[in-house]
């Protein structure tokens, strides 16, 4: 790698302009993204999970900001993989740049079962597999914990589909470097580094959470130094290409990412607030590089 | 297709309307060309990168070439904005969400709560005629309005009182649309009294914390009745009562 | 527990008016906090880590300060459990308030000799195990990522001292209830959640991290929700004490903590900014109290 | 002992002295009344969360009841300090460190590297004689004291050149203490031309990322000749040259 890093990428054979993808999740599955015309500076566009079942996911609220970061619990709110097919994709082909599409499940099966009604659209050009979903039969630990889990997730999906996919880790427990072994020996083209952090508040009146499920996703600008360690960590490890996931809010964060050994970087909770965010962050890029 | 845009828009004038009750102007033609009664803006509470979300603020009223907004200071975002100055330059995203649904020439009833009608301006300038019946704690929480009738809690303006006092099935009857608009549980104490044949004009602008507040990360979900949830910051702000699951959306708390 | 809940605490058969610890690593062994007379609302003291050998720690920087948060690379640097024993606690024995000794081990056997030597001393009240050292003969990975290594350390501790003691787990890894589960199987009297997230920093200009030993200990108050989530995980699962250590700022931050679980609440970072933090966070919880 | 104590400072007044380099005194008869040259404070840079840590910054000067910081802007904590304004209150810890280690009646030799003789002002005024070497890049890196020898790099100010050029062994002889301050490239280059009988006499005055300032965190450390580390912020910032274990320390960089 040559430092400072290239915006400039390669990853799965394309030629990317801008290493920014925007994360799973924040990003619905593109039509607003069409509506608001924000797609300037986008790499490629990762959906929202998808299950085999619909899901109404977890009641609200859903959201709670804390000072310094925000706390999600959507719960995988989906409308099941059959209509994703149908009625979405149609309308994401639209998209000018590259879709990868989240694939969510409750059980080993459930991931290739999703991926194997998705291969019947051409409107995206891989998958990310969330293993960081509750594993139902497992007591609800997430996939992603158990390398041999992941090595069998992976297998699965890899079985149904000759497009690339990357694995979609957990920080959450088990060792991160096994589970990315276990993604890459099962078939998978890339990980993701990383989902979110548990995180939780309490309102110290009523000893109660204020999002239902007690537990929720954290993320925030300042949690970027636990992903470039991880990110560092998994790049020495594997061979494939690493998607950095979670902590960026500036350019220079991003070329921090890359430099880590990031081949391509998500953007997430910074669109809640600059839903501009990928165009802002090359920009910033741009500035940095002339220095 | 949405007209939302993202703007940097100058604020005009700053006004304290009421204790801890602040009105801010903003010039921006972008957004007051397109906006409709019933619509909101996300707004950055300050150019630092906390907090991490904007804040959803009901469009209160077009002025000349641009619009105001009308809110409580309730926590951190609400008060960095109060702290806005003219000639400052806030980034805004609007118009959002559905608004009210009103036919032309509608004949309107609005029932609001507290700081809840701040929206109701922009639809009284809209609609040919409107009934505006207002409750609120105290003196300190009456927005005003030109023509209304209020109830105060403490009976310090108007008669001592819930809104619900005001609800009258002659208002109901004559009224095309039924608009109400304030705390959750005002809402649901006005819906209580609304006789069953009246229901279907009610509408109701809801309430939930917001994520992006342009339908992307699916954060600010408001239970139905045929089920599942809707999407308050694009399916809403403005709901039919007879859609809304008012026992599950009370469960959420805010 | 009744909500919101007092500051008074009681923690291994003893009264505390305040529930504020001073995590080990950021106040030395009490001799510089006699000297600035900064211990008012200080419920007791943790030292920096001890270990059997001297230990020069890592090589400079140490630390380094990134936007919401400080990363650290210490190395564990300290005199060694006979120079502690025979020069610093009789010093420390004069603190004000209750003392616990944090130690540091590179074998499952070290915990526990560290400890035989300081039973000879009575300066301290009980100790803190600190599992999240590397452990080299398992490779450089933290004790605390495996519970079984966990339990032996315990276990280890518990036959050579009568006094109780808190195993310091570590969020880098493995399941921290599992570990802490395994801590008190071994005898542990309390459980410390948890020792600092793993960061890092990149020189994106170089591709070099700043600190020598590339990942550091990372924290910042912007970390709060993830301890808070994994002292509520941990308290709801074990019948000792949990300790926490993490995010804390703010009066606030404290009474979160005390609601999700926590007996005792560490501060470390917010020291570096205000020596004096401990009162500082007394006052503000007793105005929120008052509220 | 230590006599540091935590002072809510007055700023009494700010001055920009060169470009990008900012003297701010404070009022603090605390910190004045205690203060030797070489010990620094540590200064909060603004009331907000962040940054994490404070800042070190050497006593400059001390006033009648207070003190002067001279620092360069060279990143957040040191952009938030230049924003300070006269009345601003800034936590400040201090005098914190050891200082130069002056016998009484001494001749001093002060060796300088650009900012890095932001301190000698403090220690001028407290000897009674005091030769000062001052070497900058140029102009614009020159901190005017009272008498000096100055040296640039680009010529823009005495000679043409690096103030090795201007440490000759009349002064180091006559020296009862050498003192050396500024970046560390520049320490070692001065170190380099001192003859071996004459650095005993030679105090250096250090600098490392801190946390704490006050002997806690063990994060300043400085390597030492004899092996291992000492603490930066109270075992130094000052040392003997010969205790300093040059070639570790210039790997750490900074
Ligand atoms: C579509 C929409 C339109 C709105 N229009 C107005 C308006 O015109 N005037 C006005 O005063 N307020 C309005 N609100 C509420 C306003 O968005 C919140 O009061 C504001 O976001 C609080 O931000 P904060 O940082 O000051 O408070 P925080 O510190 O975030 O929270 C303080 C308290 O406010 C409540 N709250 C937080 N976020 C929301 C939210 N999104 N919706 C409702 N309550 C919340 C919570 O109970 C919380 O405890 C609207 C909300 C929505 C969703
Ligand atoms: C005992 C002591 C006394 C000092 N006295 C002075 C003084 O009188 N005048 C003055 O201008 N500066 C002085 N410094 C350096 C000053 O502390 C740093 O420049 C300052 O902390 C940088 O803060 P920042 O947030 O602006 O920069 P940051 O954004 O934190 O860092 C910018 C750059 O400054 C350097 N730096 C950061 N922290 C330190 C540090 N603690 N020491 C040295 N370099 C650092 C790094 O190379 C970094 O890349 C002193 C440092 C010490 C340790
Ligand atoms: C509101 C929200 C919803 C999310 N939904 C998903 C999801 O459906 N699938 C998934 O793999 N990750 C999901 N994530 C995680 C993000 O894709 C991303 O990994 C995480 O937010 C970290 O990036 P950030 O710090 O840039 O936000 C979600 C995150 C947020 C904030
Ligand atoms: C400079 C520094 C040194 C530390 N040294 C130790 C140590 O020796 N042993 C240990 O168990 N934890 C050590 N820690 C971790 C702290 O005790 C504490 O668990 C951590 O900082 C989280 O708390 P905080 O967010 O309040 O800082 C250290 C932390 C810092 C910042
Ligand atoms: S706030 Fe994001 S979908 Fe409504
Ligand atoms: S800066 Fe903490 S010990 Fe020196």
């Amino acid at each position: 790698m040559s430092f400072p890093p290239s915006v400039s990428r390669n990853f799965w054979g394309r030629d990317f302009d801008s290493p920014i993808m925007l994360a799973s999740g924040t990003s619905g599955f593109g039509e607003e993204l069409l509506d608001l015309q924000c797609l300037a500076g986008v790499g490629a566009v990762v959906t929202k999970a998808v299950s085999f079942q619909p899901r109404a996911g977890n009641p609200p609220p859903r959201l709670l900001e804390t000072p310094f970061g925000l706390l999600n619990s959507i719960g995988l709110a989906n409308p099941g993989v059959h209509h994703v097919l149908k009625h979405i994709l149609p309308v994401a082909a639209g998209l000018p740049c590259p879709l990868l599409i989240n694939v969510a499940g409750e059980s080993v099966e459930e991931f290739a079962d999703v991926v194997r009604v998705l291969e019947k659209s051409s409107a995206h050009i891989g998958y990310e597999i969330n293993v960081s979903c509750p594993n139902v039969a497992d007591g609800g630990a997430a996939f992603g914990v158990d390398p041999e889990v992941v090595l069998q997730v992976s297998r699965g999906v890899s079985r149904v589909t000759n497009r690339p996919f990357s694995v979609k880790l957990t920080p959450n427990g088990g060792d991160m470097v096994l589970s990315a072994k276990a993604a890459v020996k099962g078939g998978a083209s890339a990980v993701t580094v990383c989902n979110t952090f548990l995180g939780m508040h309490m309102d110290w009146k009523t000893g109660k959470s204020v999002i239902k499920r007690k537990v929720a996703g954290y993320t925030s600008p300042a949690l970027l130094p636990l992903v470039v360690a991880r990110v560092w960590q998994v790049a020495n490890a594997v061979s494939v290409p690493v998607i950095s996931s979670g902590g960026v809010s500036t350019g220079e964060d991003v070329l921090q990412l890359l430099a880590a050994g990031a081949t391509m970087v998500q953007v997430g909770t910074r669109l809640m607030r600059r839903p501009f965010a990928a165009a802002e962050l090359m920009d910033e890029m741009k500035k940095l590089a002339g220095e | 297709m949405s007209t939302a845009r993202d703007f940097d828009c100058q604020v005009t004038y700053v006004e304290q309307v009421l204790p801890g009750v602040v009105k801010v102007a903003f010039d921006c033609s972008g957004i007051s060309s397109s906006a409709a009664p019933g619509q909101f803006v996300q707004i950055e509470p300050s150019a630092d990168v906390f907090p991490v979300t904007r804040r959803p603020i009901t469009i209160n009223r077009l002025t000349g070439s641009g619009f105001e907004l009308l809110f409580d200071v309730v926590g951190r975002g609400t008060e960095l904005m109060a702290r806005m100055q003219p000639g400052d330059i806030a980034r805004v995203l609007g118009p959002l969400g559905s608004g009210w649904k009103i036919p032309l020439q509608s004949n309107c009833l609005l029932i609001g709560g507290g700081l809840g009608a701040a929206g109701f301006q922009f639809l009284i300038d809209s609609v040919d005629s409107a009934r505006v019946l207002i409750g609120a704690s105290g003196l300190e929480r009456v927005i005003p309005f030109g023509a209304c009738h209020v109830v105060t809690e403490d009976g310090s303006v108007g008669e001592k009182g819930l809104v619900t006092s005001l609800v009258t099935e002659k208002y109901l009857a004559e009224a095309d649309v039924i608009a109400v608009c304030g705390p959750v549980a005002m809402m649901e104490a006005v819906w209580g009294v609304i006789p069953e044949k009246y229901r279907g004009k009610v509408q109701i602008s809801t309430e939930s914390r917001m994520g992006c507040g342009w339908g992307v990360c699916d954060g600010c979900s408001i239970p139905m009745l045929e089920g599942g949830y809707r999407k308050c910051c694009t399916e809403g702000p403005v709901f039919y009562g007879t859609e809304i699951d008012w026992k599950r959306w009370k469960e959420a708390g805010l």
